[in-house]
């Protein structure tokens, strides 16, 4: 009872977050522009991400798995950030400008 | 503990010291390094020719794992033929090569240039040694890659554009033998060379095995500068410093034929390889264009290390001929004129390093008139010359004549009349140095120079000893050849 | 559940790549490389799952170091080579 | 799978070969031909994994209860192999380099246009 | 069900090596061979070779990729076209790719347990490395013991590679202050970078300590160490990390782990075993395995990562203005 219950909850942690990372994905190849696209990264960076590492992690249970499951959370919830804002900035810096709806476009 | 580890110890003895001359960095230091370790693997080579032909063929698993299980070491008398001929080469461009070094290389790299020096003895000495066709793989990429670093400490910018063409096609043939075997693996499940030999025939009328031994064949032929695949070859030898032209051009193609003789005859079985699959007429034909063409280009060089390296060329034509025929005279031939080709390649690209020490050129209008200034050492080119021409009482003599002779028992004799004229062609390129140096007037202008010192003409002198030694009496390495040939023609018998 | 998650994230690597190939900036190129080894690194997890030896995770670790470390070498490559602008829209994707 | 079909992984594993043969030898920029190089071996690296497989069979670490396992002699020459290409592509780079500072430029066409002149 | 996955993975890579051909940018070509990097290396998760994908992942995407960054950031970002159309190409690819799939004909087919590769050799590996090795990762024991004498061989090639940068490149230490420190916007990346390099480090002595019972080994452990060591010097300047490791040391360190790997051998001969052969160096012969493949393990693991780092500086230190990749 408390294994179909812990799997449902993982199902669903696994589901919603693989729909963040479609719709990130989704994002990144329709946006018009690069900081828009970027916007969408960050969903499947982030949500995605995390809800399907916790989907794992309580298949896991309580063993080496998960522990290594926590580790890649905390790198990943540093790396993916800081990768995206570096690279906002070194955009900037590339001048790399925001998308303005022109005529025809 | 040292003679039934002495396979082992061969390869590993220059391996181990390869870091080692890193470390001692100082040109001195790793130049006496590098010295010591090759006149030892000489040792070693000289006593393991010596158990070779006493014992028989040496067999050595490393980490005591029985053969297809493990890596096996495996010399017989052909294997051993080559590592000695490595050996030889290497201990004599090391005595020769300090003082050519601190002129062509700068002292901050001389510690890698001896490093990696060692690294491509090993390379070399562990693909003759080898057994597996992937270690052989593994030792070939040594060797090429120390090989290419070499090349690449040429004096000018052209020798990286030549380390480069040669490192893209190098790994290019490198990746085609790995394929093959690849194939080779999946077919029968062992790497080791005995046991594919035994279980390819089961499995030999594959499409599979078929286009593994095309991948081989192509691979290597890359490696060893076979006609229309020799590309690399004119500007890596050209280009690379005088000690590494002498001790490349004389022993990394050999060892590309050694490979190549292993593949055909032991691992694929002569019937396979030369009644199936008809190597022995492709490589017939393009071994005689390679004689012809390439003798013909090199008439028409002015840079005389480029003119040596389309003689290489042409030389490895002769090579193929006489291992196309796949009978044991033909093989035997091949492997006379392999060891006799390194010889008088070796020396006369050690002569090149003289005159480049004193003149800073090796083109042939700089040349004029300089037998007077370095006669010792145009000696020297004199004498290769007419060994490479094949004249009576050299070493090229007894090779010519044993391939003409094995061409004749095949019943080819257009083939022989072809020989004879590359030969003439020879006569013509060598005869425009020799014409240059001892009978043109010196241009007025021209600085006058000393003879190179003693250090770079012993090694060159011993060389043409050795030269002219065989041209006199070959029997003993014509009867090691001709052991070699037996072992590897029978080995592949049914 | 397993195959789900990893049908859609190979769906959403597709796209990566797409971007990837389209750019139009080189930042977009990035980008879609980091993205695409985030979802690398999800999938090989949840391939551990599905052939049920997840204590693989190691390598996805590995995955989550390198694709930061190189996504951080190439900013700082094209921030040393460009300072100022560069879109290299024209005469990247066509020839 | 059987019959023909059960070969579908090797013909497009040739195909990836042959891309990156194909940059080798038709491009003239010579990081383009070590990217070239790259792309080949990583390729016939995928042809040995690829053979290396068990339908079935697992990774070939030992564990209780499973007694299918992959081939593991394939994985071991394929990383002797990775660590064979990690070392051409650096030296082939580091000659790019070197070419770079010494010719002005990567771009093989050029470089034997100045060859030639000199 | 990993027919699919297989499927798509492989479209995939036919997708990055076509963007490879296409592609003008030389950043942007080595972002897509990064990619196509990773994604054989979930390939190779998939096709079950977890070492090799751990090790594609760690050289073909991390290690290769930064050095092809470094190489262009040296020279030049566009790709000219060829002056010539390339025919002659086309023809030897068409012909040796129509050469290699009339091979494929006779192949056995894909997974087949009953081909010959599964039949002969690899048995032995899977029965007998329990018990004559005792340790659970066959990829582990084929490599150190049963094949270790490749692995040397391997070690020689990575240390000639280092050689051979060293003499082409040469390695310039750079002095402390010779570069701009004040990068107010690398602000974000330096905290991070601090946090993660300890763990780096120690995620790199796992891998090397593991590799018995699961995927990992020295080569991955080497070139993972020296990844910390190249994102610190991303984040802090290359003079900075420089003072982490001294050059010596690291000359000393590529030399020593060739050294260590030879010196096993010479020493299993001098015990009276022939080369490499671990059984000699302890009483019991499985713990003379465990001892020789600790060993040579982490010979490789130090030549790696001194090499990779020689590598990087090499390149990265060719550059004359400040600040690097």
């Amino acid at each position: 009872m408390i294994g179909l219950a812990f799997d449902i909850l993982s199902w669903v942690s696994l589901l919603i977050g693989a729909i963040f990372l479609l719709v990130g994905a989704i994002g990144v190849l329709r946006f018009p522009d690069f900081y828009s696209r970027l916007h969408a990264v960050s969903v499947s960076d982030t949500m995605g991400t995390a809800l399907i590492l916790v989907g794992l992690m309580i298949q896991g249970g309580l063993s080496m798995v998960t522990v290594k499951l926590l580790l890649m959370f905390y790198f990943m919830i540093f790396t993916g950030p800081t990768a995206v804002h570096a690279l906002a900035e070194a955009a900037i810096e590339g001048n790399v400008k925001p998308f303005a709806r022109k005529t025809g476009q | 503990m040292l003679t039934e580890n002495l396979v082992a110890l061969q390869v590993v003895v220059p391996l181990i010291f390869a870091p080692v001359c890193l470390l001692l960095g100082k040109s001195r230091h790793a130049w006496a390094c590098a010295l010591t370790v090759s006149w030892l693997a000489l040792g070693i080579a000289t006593l393991l020719v010596t158990r070779v032909a006493t014992i028989g063929t040496q067999s050595y698993a490393i980490g005591a794992w029985a053969a297809p299980i493990g890596i096996e070491y495996r010399v017989d008398m052909a294997g051993a033929l080559i590592i000695f001929i490595i050996a030889a080469i290497g201990a004599m461009v090391m005595s020769y090569a300090r003082r050519s070094i601190e002129h062509e290389i700068a002292a901050e790299n001389s510690g890698y240039f001896y490093a990696c020096y060692l690294l491509c003895l090993t390379g070399l000495l562990g693909i003759a040694a080898t057994g597996d066709a992937f270690n052989m793989f593994v030792f070939l990429e040594i060797s090429s890659l120390s090989s290419y670093v070499l090349i690449s400490l040429g004096t000018t910018r052209r020798a990286l554009t030549a380390a480069f063409q040669y490192l893209v096609m190098g790994t290019i043939g490198a990746t085609f033998i790995l394929i093959g075997v690849g194939m080779l693996y999946m077919m029968t499940g062992t790497l080791n060379m005995m046991d594919l030999a035994q279980r390819l025939p089961g499995v030999d009328d594959t499409r599979t095995i078929r286009v593994a031994f095309a991948f081989v064949t192509i691979g290597v032929s890359i490696k060893l500068a076979l006609f229309p695949l020799h590309l690399w070859l004119p500007n890596a030898y050209t280009f690379a410093p005088s000690v590494v032209s002498a001790f490349v051009a004389a022993t990394a193609t050999k060892v590309g034929i050694y490979v190549l003789l292993r593949f055909f005859f032991t691992v694929f079985g002569i019937h396979f390889s030369f009644v199936a699959m008809h190597v022995g007429e492709i490589l017939m034909v393009l071994a005689v264009v390679a004689m012809l063409v390439a003798s013909l280009v090199a008439i028409f060089q002015d840079n005389i290390k480029r003119m040596l390296a389309y003689s290489s060329v042409a030389q490895i034509g002769y090579m193929i001929l006489g291992i196309s025929l796949a009978t044991s005279a033909g093989v035997t031939a091949g492997m006379i004129h392999l060891f006799n080709h390194a010889l008088i390649k070796c020396a006369l690209f050690l002569c090149m390093g003289n005159i480049f020490l004193r003149l800073g050129s090796v083109e042939l209008h700089d040349l004029r008139g300089l037998a007077q200034q370095m006669p010792w050492t145009m000696a020297v080119f004199v004498i290769g010359g007419l060994s490479l021409i094949g004249v009576p009482l050299t070493s090229g003599f007894i090779s010519k004549w044993y391939l003409v002779s094995a061409v004749l028992d095949a019943g080819l004799w257009p083939l022989a009349v072809l020989i004879l004229l590359a030969s003439l062609f020879a006569l013509i390129y060598i005869g425009r140095v020799v014409e240059a140096a001892y009978f043109s007037k010196p241009d007025p202008t021209a600085k006058k120079v000393r003879e190179a010192p003693a250090s770079m003409l012993i090694p060159a002198w011993l060389l043409i000893g050795a030269n002219l030694y065989i041209g006199v009496d070959a029997s003993l390495l014509a009867g090691i050849a001709r052991q070699g040939a037996d072992i590897l023609i029978g080995a592949g018998v049914p | 559940m397993y195959i789900v998650v990893s049908v859609v994230i190979l769906i959403s690597i597709t796209m990566g790549l797409v971007r990837a190939y389209r750019g139009p900036t080189l930042y977009d190129r990035v980008m879609a490389a980091n993205m695409i080894g985030t979802l690398t690194v999800l999938m090989v997890s949840v391939l551990g799952f599905l052939t049920g030896r997840p204590e693989f995770l190691d390598i996805a670790l590995v995955y989550v170091l390198i694709s930061f470390v190189s996504t951080i070498a190439v900013l700082r490559v094209s921030a040393n080579r460009y300072g100022t602008a560069r879109d290299d829209a024209t005469g990247s994707a066509q020839e | 799978m059987q019959g023909p079909l059960g070969l579908y992984n090797y013909w497009i594993v040739i195909v990836l070969m042959m891309t990156g043969f194909y940059i080798v030898i038709a491009r003239p920029n010579l990081i383009k031909k070590i990217v070239g190089l790259f792309v080949f071996q990583t390729s016939v690296f995928i042809f040995f994994i690829t053979m290396a497989k068990v339908e079935d069979g697992t990774a070939p670490i030992i564990q209780e209860g499973v007694n299918l396992y992959s081939n593991p002699l394939p994985h071991v020459l394929i990383l002797t192999a990775i660590v064979v290409s990690l070392a051409t592509t650096a030296l082939g780079l580091a000659l790019v380099v070197r070419i770079r500072e010494s010719y002005g430029t990567i771009n093989e066409d050029d470089i034997h246009v100045q060859d030639e002149a000199s | 069900m990993e027919h699919l996955i297989n499927i798509v993975l492989l479209g995939l890579l036919m997708l990055a090596g076509f963007a490879i051909v296409r592609t003008k940018s030389l950043l942007a070509v080595a972002m897509l061979t990064s990619i196509y990097s990773l994604l054989s290396a979930s390939l190779f998760v998939v096709l079950d070779a977890v070492d090799v994908a751990l090790t594609e992942a760690a050289i073909g995407a991390g290690i290769s990729t930064i050095l092809m960054l470094a190489a262009i950031a040296l020279t030049s970002d566009e790709e000219k076209a060829p002056r010539h159309t390339p025919l002659l190409p086309l023809f030897v690819v068409i012909a040796t790719g129509a050469a290699l799939i009339y091979g494929t004909l006779d192949m056995p087919r894909f997974g087949d347990p009953a081909a010959p590769a599964h039949r002969h050799v690899a048995p032995t590996y899977l029965q007998d490395t329990p018990t004559a090795i005792g340790i659970p990762n066959v990829v582990t024991s084929v490599l150190a013991s049963y094949r270790s004498y490749d692995t040397l061989g391997e070690v020689t090639v990575i240390f000639t590679a280092g050689t051979g940068v060293l003499a082409l490149l040469g390695f310039r230490p750079r002095r402390r202050n010779t570069e701009d420190t004040g990068r107010k916007k690398l602000v974000i990346l330096r905290v991070v970078a601090k946090l993660f390099f300890p763990l780096i480090l120690l995620f790199a002595l796992y891998v090397l300590f593991h590799g018995d019972y699961g995927p990992g080994g020295g080569f991955q452990a080497g070139v993972i160490f020296a990844t910390g060591f190249i994102l610190y010097a991303l984040a802090f300047g290359l003079s900075n990390s420089q003072q982490l490791i001294p050059h010596q040391l690291l000359y000393v360190m590529a030399a020593a782990g060739v050294l260590i790997y030879g010196l096993v051998g010479i020493a299993s001969m001098l015990l009276g075993g022939k080369f490499l052969e671990y059984q000699v160096l302890a009483n019991d012969p499985v713990t003379g395995q465990h001892v020789g493949i600790l060993l040579i393990e982490t010979g490789v693991a130090i030549t790696v990562a001194a090499v990779v780092l020689i590598i990087y500086y090499g390149f990265v230190s060719r550059r004359p203005a400040p600040g690097d990749i």
